[in-house]
């Protein structure tokens, strides 16, 4: 096995790489957790409306520690604030934007996923308790969906598969993945290599995708600075 | 990020032949008779036009009927006041109508809106108006289902608007516009007044920007039912 | 034929004599028209919340002729004023009162009602220009559907009929009617007389209806004053 | 007509055992702590219980969870921060729980509010969630379809109220309660401040009257994020 830790980006760099797609005017949903980072790297000059879906659009960032409002939080519970253009709404409202195919972008995170867009990242399938939250409404709601997370496990097993083994989330609704090591689309043809870190070769990083890497064009240097 | 937009005209040159598009109000309470008379100028023909009526005078709806621009109209009640713009084409042939509940009317649109793509509702069962359709029995009642409309263009009415696209209506001008922003794929709101970004209490807002895809400021509004009254006829 | 000219109800009457039975903090639709009258014989004392259906709960009476407000109406779209409490909503909020089955009360004008609590109030079947409006939403949305109508037709025939002839609103629907003779509920066994006018016989009520008057129990003297 | 109650204890009176109650609020953010902890005072058992979680910490629903009064769950989310009370108890079979996609929650509940009995959403097709439910392909793409969620009761946590029930609701706090107010047999409110007829402008009011049975007034109500922190525990 390759040794990847370090060439590898953070989870910050892999935020900020996803940022850098970020539409100006567009209105996107980070899921909770890791993909909230993506916020902190949106590019200068580009107007983002963050939807979050217990009933809030366009909200600011999150409070100075002690400043809490806590009828005022995102989707994981997590304080944010207000800025001029806000908007409240109630749960159905939140998800008839979600469902209805409003959202331009939502970002998730994810256990696995597949090369027909497949995704899985609501249960390890371990037993436990379930619990799904909006994961199996997003993933159909937004007119992209992108997922953001490591290149292979902690194990070191292949993220992206051919078929997902966990309990699947949603079919083929992932439209393109930022990875620790690479981005990748999800097309007809299956995953599309677009960007890879230099210092990885190709052949490295087919060995930790569990499904084939088609090449369409360039190659981009996935590149990020030190945030 | 600002949604207005310099002209009526610029708002409805979205509208192509051939399209569906959703109109607000209900009779002339949140008609906006502005964004539909801009409209009759640029005479896109073919349409089919999803409101609760079928026009009434010779403004607004009915004057786009008169312009035969209208092909088919999806409305609950085409015979209010003076409808003769739509009654005289329908009994020639030369207009087709679907005729909806009105409460399923507004489902519908709110089901195009919200990703639901058919729904079950008490209203109509046993009727002429289910033929045709799916029926199933819930709890010992039986219910129709129905699908969700959609459209390609919505024309509203807002009182204040934000650059955003946040809307509010005035009194019961709401009606379906809340709903129809949601079903269409482009949203065009005429808004009473303007505001800045940060001037509606997030509170009060009733249509989110995110369903709002352009603005144009039009203060003192034609109010339709006044204009019918005046005996107005556009163009 | 029996003559009724002289003894049957006037509408104001049998709108008044509908208004007797509304309740003290009910919620309350009148159908466009003919069942409106019905809020203007209100007794003192009770508090009735009257819903329209574009979308206002609370509103008060129609404001004086110039002083019309026409984003303030009703569904007859007529103008109607602010009371205090009035709350506006849009469409689908005002049908989620109507089918969810929260209104108390709707009281709707007929062509024909038939003994099961069948309802023909939409359309003569004569051709012309279908127009429903909210008549087949109403007739399934509240508690308790009520008729006001005259007892027979302009030209002499049963409006309480065994079935509908005309095209129907909505089968099983209406629980009570007042006619300009009678105040009929419709239950189980078919139509049971509670009250009639003093100056006709039963058996001549009996004539003017289509199906079988049940009684049970003591019939009331339908007694209105001139209103 | 004045819909205000004297007492907390007034409102949850009616709940009795074994019936089905909706709790607002997500997470903290509009629970309506002072409600479920006069409920736990009053201690019915046999709950279904419909909340977008499954509690957290020793306050609100996990101490009606650590009471024993609750035989089921239908929630989104059982796993937020500490959520001990449901998890031990759901991990050694004493509580029934019946996770449901978020989205579908909030229609299914809005749904019962509406009279909708069911209707399709995309949402969990092609998952374990989806089993053993009816599906269909509506252009081109396939639906699941759910039913309508009612209760018996619902609690819910306003900030302005007015003696006919017209409530507004602060900051995201709205979350399911509009949702919840339409969809139980008896909806009751606490709120943070009791006002006048007429102080709530008719287009600002969020949950007409028609939706609300009884309301109390709690100045200054607790909040529940704020109680978990302090390791707050009921009673």
């Amino acid at each position: 096995m390759i040794d990847i830790t370090d060439i590898k980006l953070s989870n910050a760099q892999i935020a900020w790489r996803a940022a850098q797609d970020l539409q100006d005017g567009s209105y996107v949903n980070l899921g909770i957790g890791f993909p909230e980072m993506v916020a902190q790297f949106q590019p200068e000059g580009r107007t983002v409306t963050y939807h979050t879906e217990n009933g809030v659009l366009g909200f600011g960032e999150a409070p100075p520690k002690g400043e809490e409002d806590w009828d005022l939080i995102n989707a994981g519970k997590k304080a944010v604030t207000l800025k001029p253009g806000t908007a409240f709404f109630h749960h159905a409202d939140s998800f008839a934007m979600v469902r209805g195919g409003h959202l331009d972008l939502a970002i998730l995170g994810t256990y696995q996923v597949a090369q027909n867009g497949d995704i899985a990242n609501w249960s390890t399938g371990k037993g436990g308790v379930p619990a799904v939250g909006g994961a199996m409404d997003l993933v159909h709601g937004a007119k992209q969906i992108a997922v953001i997370t490591d290149h292979v496990t902690k194990k070191g097993d292949p993220k992206l598969v051919e078929t997902c083994t966990m309990p699947l989330t949603g079919l083929g609704c992932v439209t393109r993945v930022y990875s620790s090591l690479a981005v990748v689309d999800v097309t007809e043809k299956g995953f599309v290599l677009r960007d890879k870190v230099a210092a990885i070769s190709l052949e490295d990083l087919q060995a930790l995708t569990g499904a084939e890497l088609h090449i369409e064009g360039d190659v981009a240097d996935l590149a990020c600075p030190d945030v | 990020m600002d949604k207005s937009l310099s002209s009526l005209s610029d708002a409805v040159s979205h509208v192509r032949d051939g399209m569906t598009i959703m109109i607000g109000g209900f009779g002339g309470s949140g008609a906006p008779i502005e964004l539909i008379h801009a409209l009759i100028d640029q005479r896109p023909r073919g349409l089919t036009v999803i409101n609760n009526n079928a026009g009434n005078g010779h403004v607004g709806i009915a004057a786009m009927i008169e312009q035969d621009m209208v092909q088919k109209m999806i409305c609950s009640f085409p015979r209010s006041s003076d409808p003769r713009a739509f009654t005289e084409r329908y009994l020639a042939g030369k207009i087709e109508l679907e005729v909806v509940p009105q409460g399923t009317l507004a489902e519908r649109v709110r089901a195009g809106g919200a990703g639901i793509p058919a729904f079950f509702t008490p209203a109509s069962f046993g009727t002429d108006l289910a033929e045709g359709k799916p029926k199933e029995e819930f709890d010992g009642k039986m219910y129709v289902r129905e699908n969700w409309l959609k459209a390609d263009v919505a024309l509203i009415k807002g009182e204040l608007g934000d650059p955003h696209g946040n809307l509010t209506y005035r009194m019961a001008a709401r009606n379906f516009s809340p709903l129809m922003a949601m079903a269409a794929e482009k949203t065009f709101a005429q808004v009473s007044k303007r505001v800045e970004l940060g001037d509606i209490n997030p509170e009060h807002v009733v249509t989110p920007g995110i369903f709002v895809d352009g603005l144009v400021t039009v203060a003192d509004p034609q109010q339709e039912e006044a204009l019918i009254q005046a005996g107005a006829r556009y163009p």
